[in-house]
């Protein structure tokens, strides 16, 4: 395992200490349980966006803390979903008065630890709600399974609510807004090479030169299947194609294409295949209006990227236009 | 003959040492069909378990699983974390107040865990999850708690119904839990809770033998 | 070689391609010879800070294109110095009458090709200076070496100088804004991995697990050493100490303090690096006035990091906080 | 017997089929002590190189080596862009508008190929650079034309000797171009530069001879 770190168990607690100092103005970071706090919490009277999962995605979520976007992010251990504690820690450290939305990326830890959390905050009388997102539609959709993953949906999603609750929006809008995000946005990943969590320390899958997984998800869980390696040009049409059918998205919607380095894909290769995803939805007379392009929701050091979809309306246009103030999304 | 908090916490011991010992073995499982962490994530858990017990000290074999529930709940998290805390939780309901547990209290325990483990987590056997482990084991304990046994047998019959419960996942396709994500792909290895759960169970049944 | 690519040769164009349809509203690409170059250029009356160099260092240069840092970039391909008559291009297209400076990493290939180009557009009456980076500790410096390496020193100048011209700073200033950087600025890197150039098709050097390559540059050659891989507390030292030394940087100093991703290190571990030369300049009572933690020069998916100091007076601060409007840096 | 302007544009080609050929080997040398893209560079500038001249006709061999030069400094870029270019255009300068070179013209062209790339470079011999090939190739080269040799033996003297001082980079330790940074380590491996120097000038001389 070759790693910049120190102890496997203190990666995530030593690297919220470097994540402290290197944005004073932006956050601040609370211990025991662990939780980042946007420098100013509790805002009064505003709506808490409260989002949080395993660490090993960054940015997602603590570099989304800030104004305009996340009151508050608890990071767990490397792809381990927090504690409720640790919820319940940043429901209290950002509630101002308004209320609470948590955004739950739809895995089963995430879900049972957030509800946990969601309801011992509700017996306290704080006003909680819940919001799963499930945009990965390499999963099928089921009521008997675990259903779909929660992937880069959830960054556009934390943006959106997390600019209408900076403006002032209520609970019930902050909440309606959320589930039209995750009504309207769909995703689909793949990966070149497996990432190594720190306590395990080797590769969470073996791939050999040649090939690559498709319908990855984002905590190095082998994809739907293994495929040769083709070129960059139909790598991109194997995301896009389940994703238009998903919806469906047809000629003439606008959309905000988000083009995502896995973490260890080069921005040289992801402008390259965000270059190749327009051309193909130009082709099918689907207007990209806005574009986020980086590494920004991750699984370590794994090569791979995924594409998602977001049919806006104006309203959801504007409110990501909106002003950002975070480590990692800023305008 | 009975169960007491003494042997509830020696139990407890015994299971935190094994999930300690097999913790490159349940992270493996985890490795090839979800994300690699339930051995860390168990170790984790009955680690704070085991230090919990040594600082506090509490009464009833009842007192002894909330308590250990509430640590694995504030120390685990993943999917495993509220699993095993509910069901801890839930057998620590079940058996109340009572100083000693006897064999037909110990299976009322391990039925009451796996009911609080499908209550949050809506798993059918042959979803490939703990479910498939616990299923029999409550079975398993249910009959010899009914033929008389104490809690020591009672609990190696359930260890060893899981066992053999967890070995049966091997083929299956899951439906829940992370490998679900896998698809077909997942059939063919072990799911990690069950074989947790077999390791706890067996682990518990030592302690309680070992008297 | 594992890399979400068409062909090797069409590496840089396509992807350049990808970058503009990414920004538009920062920036466009010109072909032929290829240059990115800011939206609104050129900008009457105000400087032109152009830089560029080997494409594969992304976000370097091209995503420091935009208000307040580049007006151009010019991108070679991979590892490789860009042509003199694309570094024309480069001046034709942003020079609004006030001048250009060219902002030069110190490689032989960069500094003849941008030379010459400058000498070029001389005898067509553009005001051309060049500005020559070299802040990478571990190269010995010496007159009858190629010299120092210009590493993430750059990324600070151009910030810097970009701000300046921005507000309006004639030629002699920016140039002398520059000069200062330079003399004020160190950096020092390490690997744990080799990049893949996509024409050679192989890691551009073999490292044994257990091994990092200390001292190297950005562009897949070797370090100084090879030694055995150890704790992230010992490499920030092993980085962080010849910094020091060298400048000297001492106690009581104010600094900006850089710490860059080589490209396949992720955020995690850089945080976590990031902290430990926080608490490391708080021990010698060097104060950490700014800081940039992030992948912002690197070396394709190479994983390995870099730290830059540079030592901060008021003016440089207030340029470093000064707007800046690019695809990389926004504030 | 004089080396004519076509002659010149077969010695390019020639000169375009090797660096092509050895594409590979030369981003190797490149890879050990570089940043791996010697090769490429190459391959790159004289397939461009043959292109234009199919296109365009110079008609004196100075003026195939300038067209050779400009082709090369806006195609390759790197240090060896340059280097090369200056290196063609000085040896265009140096031949001037000759309709025809011999030896004593060859050798004048190939120094001033050599006081070009150190004008613009500034290495000087054992540095292990492209000029540890070409000084040795310019004596040699001089000799031969002293000794009233043609523009084949010129060039294949000149090849022999730059493809000696080559192999001769091996044990050196580089103090310009990017292999500097290595310090001691760059030892041991032959310098690319003047590897790829040997290779055109042994393709010049076998086009020369090939008449
Ligand atoms: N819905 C569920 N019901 C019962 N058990 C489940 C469910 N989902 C997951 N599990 C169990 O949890 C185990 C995984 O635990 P762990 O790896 O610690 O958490 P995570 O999946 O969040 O990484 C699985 O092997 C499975 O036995
Ligand atoms: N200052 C110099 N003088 C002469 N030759 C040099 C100098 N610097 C580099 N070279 C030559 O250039 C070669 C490298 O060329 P190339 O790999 O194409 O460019 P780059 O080093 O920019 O990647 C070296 O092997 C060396 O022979
Ligand atoms: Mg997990
Ligand atoms: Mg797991
Ligand atoms: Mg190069
Ligand atoms: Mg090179």
């Amino acid at each position: 395992m070759k790693k910049i770190i120190n102890d496997p168990a203190a990666v995530v607690a030593q690297s919220l200490q470097g994540m402290a100092a290197a944005h004073p103005d932006v956050l601040r970071v609370r211990t025991d349980p662990a939780v980042v706090v946007r420098a100013d919490a509790p805002v009064a009277g505003k709506v808490a966006v409260v989002s949080g999962g395993g660490s090993g995605h960054e940015p997602l979520h603590g570099g989304f803390v800030g104004a305009g976007m996340l009151a508050a992010a608890v990071p767990g251990a490397v792809f381990t979903s927090p504690t409720p504690d640790a919820v319940q820690a940043a429901i209290e450290e950002t509630n101002g008065g308004a209320g609470v939305l948590l955004v739950v990326k739809n895995y089963t830890g995430d879900v049972l630890n957030f509800e946990t959390a969601a309801e011992l905050a509700g017996l306290d009388g704080v006003d909680v709600r819940s919001v799963i997102v499930d945009d990965d539609v390499a999963v099928k959709d089921s009521t008997h399974t675990a259903g779909r993953r929660g992937v880069g949906g959830t960054v556009l999603l934390e943006k959106i609510v997390g600019a209408a609750a900076e403006q002032g929006a209520d609970l019930d809008r902050c909440e309606e807004l959320a589930r039209r995000v995750v009504s309207r946005v769909r995703s689909m990943g793949m990966a070149l090479t497996a990432p190594t969590v720190p306590h395990a320390g080797q590769p969470s899958f073996d791939l050999a030169d040649g090939e690559m997984e498709i319908g990855i998800g984002i905590h190095g869980e082998p994809g739907r299947a293994r495929v040769p390696l083709t070129s960059a040009d139909d790598i991109v049409r194997q995301l896009l194609e389940p994703i238009l059918e998903d919806l469906p998205f047809t000629s003439g919607d606008e959309v905000l294409l988000f083009t995502n380095s896995m973490g260890g894909t080069p921005l040289l290769e992801l402008y390259l295949a965000h270059g190749i995803a327009e051309r193909l939805l130009a082709e099918r007379g689907i207007r990209v209006r806005r574009r986020l392009v980086g590494p920004y929701i991750t699984s370590l050091e794994m090569q791979g990227m995924s594409l998602t979809l977001l049919k806006l309306d104006d309203e959801l246009t504007e409110l990501w236009d909106a002003p950002v103030h975070t480590a990692a999304l800023h305008w | 003959m009975g169960c007491t908090a003494q042997d509830v916490i020696a139990a407890l011991r015994a299971g935190a040492a094994t999930v300690t010992e097999h913790r490159d073995e349940l992270i493996e499982l985890d490795r090839v069909i979800g994300d690699a962490d339930h051995g860390e994530n168990m170790a984790r858990g009955f680690r704070a378990v085991a230090a919990k017990i040594d600082t506090s000290a509490p009464e009833t074999p009842g007192a002894v699983l909330k308590l250990c529930a509430t640590v694995l709940i504030s120390t685990v998290g993943g999917a495993s974390g509220p699993l095993y805390g509910t069901a801890f939780l839930r057998a620590a309901a079940a058996v109340g107040d009572a100083p000693e547990l006897d064999g037909a209290a110990v299976a009322k325990a391990v039925q009451a865990g796996l009911e609080g483990v499908v209550a949050r987590g809506r798993a059918e056997v042959g979803d490939k999850t703990m479910v498939d482990a616990l299923t029999p084991a409550v079975e398993a304990a249910k009959n010899a708690a009914e033929s008389g046994e104490g809690p020591a047998k009672v609990l190696a019959a359930a260890a060893e119904a899981a066992q053999q419960g967890a070995e049966a996942t091997e083929p299956l396709v899951a439906r829940k839990g992370r490998a679900s994500y896998l698809g077909e792909r997942s059939a063919g290895h072990i799911d990690p809770g069950a074989r947790s759960t077999a390791l706890l169970l067996s682990a518990f049944a030592e302690a309680a033998g070992g008297r």
